[in-house]
């Protein structure tokens, strides 16, 4: 087990420096940052200078190795937008990002694990038919339209909703997290659901799929046969064993989401990670991106190490074998 | 440190802001499309920061809601006897949010810290050779040529407190890392800074000390950035948020169409054109003129711009909210060529014929550039600008961008033709000249702007007498002359300007400035 | 009691239903075993399913009358049906590996099914089922009952499957294949369980099998079944013994005895198509014997796997697959390599064939060293002349490609033959040699039954002119008629050509049919090796004598004389 | 694809499938109708001088203020809606199934490797496919089309968008089918047709490419639809971003991010046509993907 997550840790480092090296030769192409730093009135020789100081005019091997090493040292420099530390603005953002991620996913998981077993128990209903439809309708419309629905419907007609941004928060330690009033939930719901209907449609379909071969696997069979009373043998026997490609799964859209909450924070101005790396795309604002980028690796790369050891917590023929 | 305390406030105020909601009526909150980058008001020389520190610092002078200068921190100002350049005198009994009292060593520090390399406002300063205090609240401005518009060009020009910032460790803009004064602000303003979540939320409280009266009944100004416009607007209806600015063309009728809310309607100084590579030997885009620039030659020009059907772009793309212009600044601004004002008809048959007289019967395919996210309707303008050429033989091949390439692309003369909308920071007429018409000269920061290098020795002969000209009478004149080549030369096509558009409830009254700037000291909330 | 009467099953389909039983009869008192025996495709297992109400959707009991005691089966609501399921009827399943949740520890899935019948507290329930593991023969049963089926070998999780099936007390219980999936030490302790259960809590058995030879050994009734119909039924002694039905007599024809060598199986006339002599295909390939009667050694052959790693620290411990097994396989013979599941034969096989490397060890083809896995060049000689038919039929042949392109690849790719219609006529005439219409060359091979694939793979490898033949299982997925023909075919076909032939297997008897001379291997080691008669005749290894104590046995007068010749 | 045709089985499940053929006729008569688009419309939304900005804004013809010319009526451009959703799904689906095919080569072609060859080979793929996975696509679409402003010359940019595009999306989702294939190729490499392959002295391409490949079509074949739906979709999102393709050679995608700028306009059909256009192609996709996966994985029928 020790041996398997150091294993883990050696992979995901080289994933995340992977990531870094793609990303940071992206930046170069991205625009010219000194236009965006500057004012209109700013003399091409004041540009110039700006330029050298932030020794974007250095190859981009150095460039990246500066970064790579500052970042090891823990220094995650600083925004050319807004000069402020590019570690706490990122710190700033993430509670936004992975509250609504999670719960998108919990939504997600609450909706679309009990729709997969329905909807895999009862093949032919009607109803079944009508959430597969509905699901798929919902997945076939671009998320940034999804939003702007909501908005409008849940937002300014019905005026139940707020429109945009995260509601009431309150600050625990360095966190601020919007989970603990109700006003952050209410300015969560619209967000978390449109980030949540294409893993929705996704969980659902692959819960519904993997139920249905459990449902013929020969140890449903063999419990249909002892009598197995009909809910235990759905839950407990059936759901139990279509968990693991699913959690798969989840770990694996994890990128998914991620990418995207960009979309999402952007149409609903949710302060997270994503918003603040389209502002900083905008404006070529490399450090940002940089981390960015950095972190969400290392997000991506942890979700999935979670992942691997939920697999051995679910199922024992993964723990180490006894004695046969 | 000092910004979790900010932040910490924040949250209080937020929770009492939401729990008195329509009960407060004067807590306003707005939003804009982008987030000041810093609240330094020396750092960045950009719209945002500068319509939003406005509400915080001051400047010597100011403008008031027609644009015209008015006394600000100089109560008045008059020219330098015997020498050019202009005397300042301040007014007293002036004091800093914190409470430390205003004099002429601020303002000599402020112009050291601006006009620093460091800071991105200096060039603001270029005509400047020296400036020497007097005496506490008296500071004279040398500059190295008579410069009768100074006073004008200084009026984003910020005062900040010398203790404080040298104190802070922020005597300087912070370049490449924050310092103090890119999170907290000092200044002598109507309001001052009560909380900064950057990209998320900035609240501004009434400074209780300022020296003005205050017109406005605001207790609590909340700032919030929406990016999406449509997201924006919906803030707006849903009653989340009193004012924004600004919002989308097409969106007007559905705004005006709700009971509680308003539109307000104004032109922008801006005036969007296209420009030309005139200096280019070849067009870099073309298919099949590859060896010659047919934009070399003004009759081509002159049909581009006859070519424009600029009634149809105001009643299909602006839903007739745009004025045409004639020239690079609209009517009103001074130095404003009233001789001037016949712009090239839409006159596609007269296009043709001057292609053909040029020697391009048939026309020619060229390469046309475009932002798509800079000015109202950018990309669909040049979307119908194409269609409109294409009418007459010119095949423009249309590229767009985001503004963060654009830019290096104009500036690499990477174009045949391209899009610019140009804002005179001075409202004056001098601007757009130094900046667009006179030739590129890096040595003395002029033409900066002028990504074609439109060239006229006239043009270039007439600038520096402009700008030194005390008599308005001969100084309209000289600028009548380069309207008039630039006009005949078809230097730039000049299209329109830009409209401003701003919704808000119905119960908030506010002024809209030309500059676009939001100033808080004009609204009040009824 | 259970009756059955006039049984139909039907499957709605798109051509109307499909009736896959019909008029079956059955009655099985308490404490019988009634043995149900039959090919692929009886319908044996459909009766089953009918009984215990679990047909797999859409099929239905289209007729018939069900009953077990007073309770009519075919009346019961799905409700009172899942209720009498594990109360009073209940079911084991062939693969054990596959029966329990894998997800959940024995005691849960005893408790919950004891707890789903009887109204017992879980202490009364655990200690139910703790009494019936240790009843079962699951020693130290109140710590076992803790652990996770993976954690059980085979032999013990059948035992946990069948206390599965008795902890309700069942008036019936089916069994589906309960012995198919074990090795026959393994297999032997579950039917004398089944017997014992069937004695002493007089349950009602109904033993589901493809085996005679199981039936034999413990049903006290049998039914024979063919394409869905009873052919007959009766006592055992008596219909095993001496059948009165053809089908049945064929069957026990078919079917190979461990006490004699018989030299061919007797076949149905009108099933079989034998070797047709003087055909292009046997010509081509007499032509090709260039080389001589090949033998094939093996010195000292060692393989080992990489074991699980477990720490950082130590190297994961390797896992030997074959120990020093030394073989000798004399030019034109067939050598029979016998052993249960695990120990090491088709690893045997994949080192020879070179898809694997041994750790150590030196093999020679004749009198040519023969390359190791990774050190065999991909035109090693060896390649063509080394050949081999694989056990399972459905995965041997690749079910995209045509026949005719299966069968001509090896044509092309050793360059026999260039001419690709002349390698289509010679592929086409090779099917007619192993028994096959040559029009087969069009088809795929999912258009054909289990036995012609197997008949199409022999072709297969024939056609690349081996001196060398290595059958794995090959007979082990199919009913036994149609092994009996393969049987015949392989020593037809070994006898015309002159081929050397290593023939794996786990089925004792079916190798002392076929081989010459005999190894038998247990965990990578050989146990014993030589003639196969003296072999079966005086065992010496204790473990052969195991082996061949516990295979069961027909008793020889039931078995039907030896074709000779 | 020919494989499961070939089967009269898949036929007569899809000729029962109400739900099926109503995709698959919805989904042909949306790729004629693109295929064709260049006879069918009225106008070439690409030809600058087709249309004219005269004719902005006109609703659909049951809409008071419509001309009858315009069925649906036309944009801010005055291009005519028809035309552009025309010329649009034709672009989409040009990019969409020109990503899905780099996707499939790049993605089955390591699959396989991976599959086929294991061990450290098989762990750097799957290393680099977490790379992959854990750089959204918006990200992969900024670094292609950032790269390709680097190194084209500037005249060739611009042609080049859908190309850039193109391989942005496919690099996004190469992945998918890496994975499928590789655990396909898994479970076909203990095949004895395969071990039958390898034993003869095949080249391992030929066992890749002729043996394992035809035997995972199946799966490859559902990835490839439910890709296909979201190529397009991912096309429509990026547009949204500002990375998309540029205005005057439309996309659906791009059709409804310019649509968005009047949702609340009153010009309705500008947005939602080409949304319910998008809906309708994407919906019938992903139903033809339904139907593949049933077809492939009869036990789920």
């Amino acid at each position: 087990m020790v041996y398997f997550i150091l294993k883990r840790l050696v992979q995901s480092v080289f994933v995340m420096l992977a990531v870094a090296f793609l990303a940071f030769s992206l930046f170069r192409f991205v625009g010219d940052p000194i236009t965006q730093m500057t004012g209109v009135e700013t003399s091409v020789a004041d540009q110039e200078r700006l330029r050298e100081e932030l020794g974007l005019n250095d190859p981009f091997i150095l460039q990246f190795g500066r970064f790579t090493s500052d970042m090891l040292q823990g220094d995650f420099g600083f925004s050319y937008r807004t000069r402020q530390p590019v570690a706490e603005m990122i710190a700033d953002r993430i509670p936004a990002t992975l509250e609504l991620g999670v719960v998108a996913l919990l939504i997600s998981l609450l909706v679309g694990i009990p729709a997969g077993v329905y909807t895999a128990l009862r093949p032919r209903g009607i109803a079944t038919q009508a959430i597969l439809m509905t699901t798929l309708v919902g997945v076939s419309i671009p998320t940034f339209v999804i939003g702007i629905m909501l908005i409008f419907v849940f937002g300014v007609q019905l005026g139940w909703l707020p429109t945009f941004g995260r509601g009431g928060t309150v600050q625990i330690g360095g966190w601020e997290s919007s989970l603990f009033t109700l006003e952050g939930w209410r300015a969560l719901l619209l967000p978390a659901i449109t980030l949540g209907v294409y893993q929705l449609t996704l969980t659902m379909r692959l819960v519904r799929a993997e139920m249905m071969e459990v449902m013929r696997s020969d140890y449903i069979r063999f419990a249909m046969a002892r009598g197995v009373p009909m809910r235990k043998l759905h839950y407990r026997h059936a759901l139990a064993n279509t968990m693991v490609p699913v959690i798969t799964i989840i770990g694996l859209q994890f990128g998914g989401v991620i990418a995207f909450s960009i979309v999402t924070e952007s149409v609903f101005q949710w302060p997270g990670m994503g918003l603040l790396f389209l502002e900083s795309i905008r404006f070529v604002d490399i450090p940002v991106m940089g981390v960015y980028l950095v972190v969400i690796a290392f997000f991506f790369v942890l979700v999935n190490l979670i992942v691997d050891m939920l697999y051995v917590a679910i199922d024992p023929r993964l723990r180490i074998r006894d004695v046969q | 440190m000092t910004r979790r305390n900010l932040r910490n406030s924040a949250l209080l105020g937020s929770a009492v802001a939401f729990c008195a909601m329509g009960a407060s009526a004067e807590t306003l909150r707005w939003a804009s499309t982008t987030d000041p980058q810093t609240m330094d008001p020396h750092a960045v020389n950009s719209a945002p920061v500068l319509s939003f520190l406005n509400n915080v610092y001051e400047g010597l002078v100011r403008r008031g809601q027609d644009m015209s200068i008015e006394p600000s921190l100089a109560a008045s100002w008059e020219p330098l006897e015997g020498e050019n350049g202009w005397r300042f005198n301040l007014r007293e009994g002036v004091t800093f949010q914190d409470g430390a009292a205003f004099t002429a060593e601020d303002v000599m520090f402020s112009y050291q810290r601006a006009s620093n390399e460091a800071a991105d406002v200096r060039s603001w300063f270029a005509p400047v050779s020296e400036v020497r205090v007097v005496d506490d609240f008296t500071i004279d401005f040398v500059t190295a040529a008579p410069n009768p518009l100074f006073p004008d060009s200084i009026a984003n020009f910020m005062i900040l407190d010398k203790d404080w910032a040298e104190s802070n460790d922020a005597a300087l803009p912070a370049r490449d890392a924050e310092n103090f004064a890119t999170m907290n602000v000092n200044g002598t303003g109507p309001f001052t800074l009560s909380s900064r979540d950057p990209g998320v939320r900035t609240t501004l409280v009434p400074n209780g000390g300022w020296w003005d009266d205050a017109q406005h009944n605001v207790t609590e100004a909340v700032f919030t950035p929406i990016g999406n416009s449509a997201t924006g607007l919906a803030a707006l209806l849903s009653g989340e948020i009193d004012f924004i600015q600004p919002i989308p063309l097409q969106d007007v009728a559905q705004v005006e169409g709700r009971d509680g809310f308003k539109v307000l309607e104004g032109e922008e100084t801006r005036v969007i054109m296209f420009g030309f590579g005139h200096e280019h030997d070849a067009l870099l885009y073309s298919t099949d003129v590859t060896d010659s620039n047919p934009f070399a030659d003004p009759r081509v020009r002159l049909a581009a711009a006859h070519a424009i059907d600029i009634d149809s772009i105001d009643r299909v793309l602006f839903r007739g909210k745009i004025e045409a212009a004639s020239q690079l600044v609209p009517a009103g601004i001074s130095g404003f060529s009233e001789a001037n004002q016949d712009r090239p008809a839409y006159d596609p048959a007269r296009a043709k014929e001057l292609l053909a007289e040029a020697g391009y019967p048939d026309g020619f395919s060229f390469g046309l550039k475009c932002p798509n996210d800079r000015y109202i309707n950018d990309e669909a303008l040049c979307r119908a600008a194409a269609s409109m050429f294409a009418a007459v033989g010119l095949d423009a091949e249309l590229s767009t961008g985001p503004v963060r390439d654009y830019w290096p692309q104009l500036r690499e003369d990477d174009f045949d033709m391209y899009l610019l909308g140009w804002s005179p920071g001075t409202f004056d007429m001098e601007h757009p000249i130094r900046f667009l018409m006179h030739s590129q000269d890096d040595e003395k920061k002029l033409g900066s702007w002028n990504f074609g290098n439109y060239s006229n020795a006239r043009v270039d002969e007439l600038l520096p007498q402009i700008q030194q000209e005390i008599d308005p009478a001969a100084r309209q004149a000289m600028i009548d002359e380069v309207i008039a080549i630039t006009q005949e030369e078809v230097a730039y096509i000049p299209l329109y300007t830009q409209p401003l558009i701003w919704a808000a409830k119905d119960n908030v009254d506010l002024t809209q400035r030309a500059d676009n700037f939001f100033m808080l000291r004009w609204v009040t909330v009824n | 009691m259970l009756t059955i009467k006039d049984l139909a099953v039907k499957f709605p389909s798109r051509f109307g239903d499909v009736t896959a039983i019909a008029d079956v009869d059955m009655t099985i008192k308490p404490g019988e075993i009634h043995g149900l025996v039959g090919e692929s495709g009886a319908g044996k297992s459909t009766v089953g399913a009918a009984v215990i109400g679990l047909l797999a959707a859409p099929g239905y009991v289209a007729n018939g009358k069900l009953s077990l005691g007073d309770t009519d089966l075919r009346k019961l609501t799905p409700e009172q049906a899942h209720e009498i399921r594990g109360d009073r009827i209940s079911m084991i399943f062939q693969d054990p590996q596959t029966s329990l949740n894998p997800l959940m520890t024995i005691e849960d899935q005893l408790i919950e099914t004891i707890q789903a019948h009887s109204d017992v507290s879980e202490t009364a329930a655990r200690t139910r089922a703790v009494d019936l593991l240790e009843e079962i023969g699951i020693k130290n049963a109140a710590e076992r009952i803790k652990a996770y089926p993976h954690q059980f070998s085979g032999g013990m999780r059948q035992r946990v499957v069948i206390a599965l099936a008795i902890c309700t007390d069942p008036e019936l219980i089916i069994a589906d294949e309960p012995t198919t999936a074990l090795d026959v030490a393994v297999q032997s302790q579950v039917l004398d369980l089944i017997r014992r259960l069937a004695r002493d809590r007089q349950i009602a058995f109904m033993l589901i099998t493809h085996d005679i030879g199981v039936i034999a050994q413990i049903a006290d009734r049998v039914t024979v079944m063919r394409n869905g119909r009873v052919m007959e039924t009766g006592e055992t002694p008596q219909v095993l013994g001496a059948p009165t039905h053809p089908y049945t007599q064929a069957l026990m024809d078919a079917v190979p005895p461990l006490d004699h060598r018989i030299a061919r199986f007797r076949v149905p006339e009108e099933d079989t198509a034998g070797v047709v002599t003087g055909n292009a295909a046997e010509k081509w390939l007499l032509e090709g014997q260039q080389y001589a009667l090949t033998g094939l050694t093996l010195q000292d052959i060692c393989v080992r796997f990489a074991g699980p790693r477990t720490s950082l620290f130590r190297k994961p411990e390797p896992y030997v697959a074959l120990k020093d097994v030394n073989l000798e396989v004399r030019p034109g013979s067939i050598m029979g390599l016998v052993g249960e599941s695990g120990s090491g034969k088709s690893t045997l096989a994949k080192a020879i064939t070179g898809l694997i490397t041994p750790s150590s060890g030196t093999m020679h083809l004749g009198d040519d060293i023969l390359p190791d896995g990774k050190a065999r060049s991909r035109h090693h000689p060896s390649r063509q002349l080394v050949q081999m038919v694989f056990q399972d039929p459905y995965s041997s042949l690749n079910s995209r490609h045509r026949i005719g392109a299966i069968l001509t690849e090896p044509l092309w790719f050793y360059g026999f033959v260039q001419d690709a219609k002349e390698r289509e006529r010679l592929a086409a005439a090779m099917l007619e040699l192993v028994g096959m219409a040559p029009d087969a060359v069009d088809k795929y091979p999912h258009q054909f039954s289990g036995g012609q694939r197997q008949r199409i793979a022999v072709a297969r490898a024939l056609l690349a002119r081996p001196r060398f033949l290595i059958c794995d299982e090959p007979t082990s997925a199919l009913d036994v008629s149609i092994q009996a023909e393969i049987l015949n075919l392989l020593k037809d076909l070994q006898a015309m050509f002159g081929l050397t032939i290593l023939f794996i297997s786990h089925n004792l008897a079916v190798v002392r049919q076929m081989a010459d001379d005999t190894a038998v291997l247990r965990n990578g080691v050989i146990e014993e090796m030589s003639a196969t008669e003296d072999l079966f005749a005086r065992p010496k290894a204790d473990y052969t004598q195991k082996l061949l104590a516990l295979t069961p046995v027909m008793p020889r007068e039931w078995q039907s004389e030896a074709v000779t010749g | 694809m020919i494989a499961f045709l070939k089967r009269y089985e898949g036929l007569w499940l899809f000729v029962h499938s109400p739900a099926a053929m109503v995709a698959a006729l919805v989904a042909v008569l949306i790729m004629i109708g693109a295929v064709f688009a260049p006879w069918i419309a009225l106008v070439n939304p690409y030809d600058l001088s087709s249309f004219s900005l005269f004719d902005g804004l006109l609703p659909p013809v049951w809409q008071d203020g419509a001309n009858p010319k315009y069925l649906l009526g036309t944009d801010d451009q005055g291009r005519d809606m028809i035309s552009s959703i025309l010329y649009g799904a034709r672009l989409s689906l040009v990019i969409g199934i020109a990503a899905l095919t780099i996707a499939a080569v790049l993605g089955v072609g390591l699959g396989l490797a991976a599959g086929y060859y294991g061990g450290r080979f098989d762990a750097i793929v799957m290393r680099i496919a977490d790379v992959q996975l854990a750089l959204p696509a918006i990200l992969t679409a900024l670094l292609i089309d950032g790269i390709a402003r680097g190194i084209l010359p500037a005249a060739m940019q611009q042609d080049l968008r859908v190309a850039v595009l193109t391989l942005a999306i496919a690099l996004s989702l190469w992945v998918n089918f890496a994975r499928t294939a590789r655990a396909s190729t898994f479970v076909q490499m203990n095949k004895e047709y395969v071990q039958a392959a390898i034993m003869m002295g095949q080249r391992p391409s030929r066992v890749m490419f002729v043996h394992i490949l035809p035997n995972i079509l199946g799966p490859l074949l559902v990835i490839m639809t439910v890709d296909l739906a979201s190529a397009i979709l991912l096309e429509a999102t990026l547009s949204f971003l500002g990375i998309g393709l540029p205005a005057d050679s439309p996309s659906l995608g791009t059709l409804i991010r310019i649509g968005m700028q009047f949702l609340l306009s009153g010009e309705w059909w500008i947005l939602w046509i080409p949304t319910l256009f998008l809906v309708a192609l994407v919906v019938s996709i992903n139903i033809l993907g339904d139907f593949l996966r049933d077809v492939f994985n009869p036990r789920l029928r």
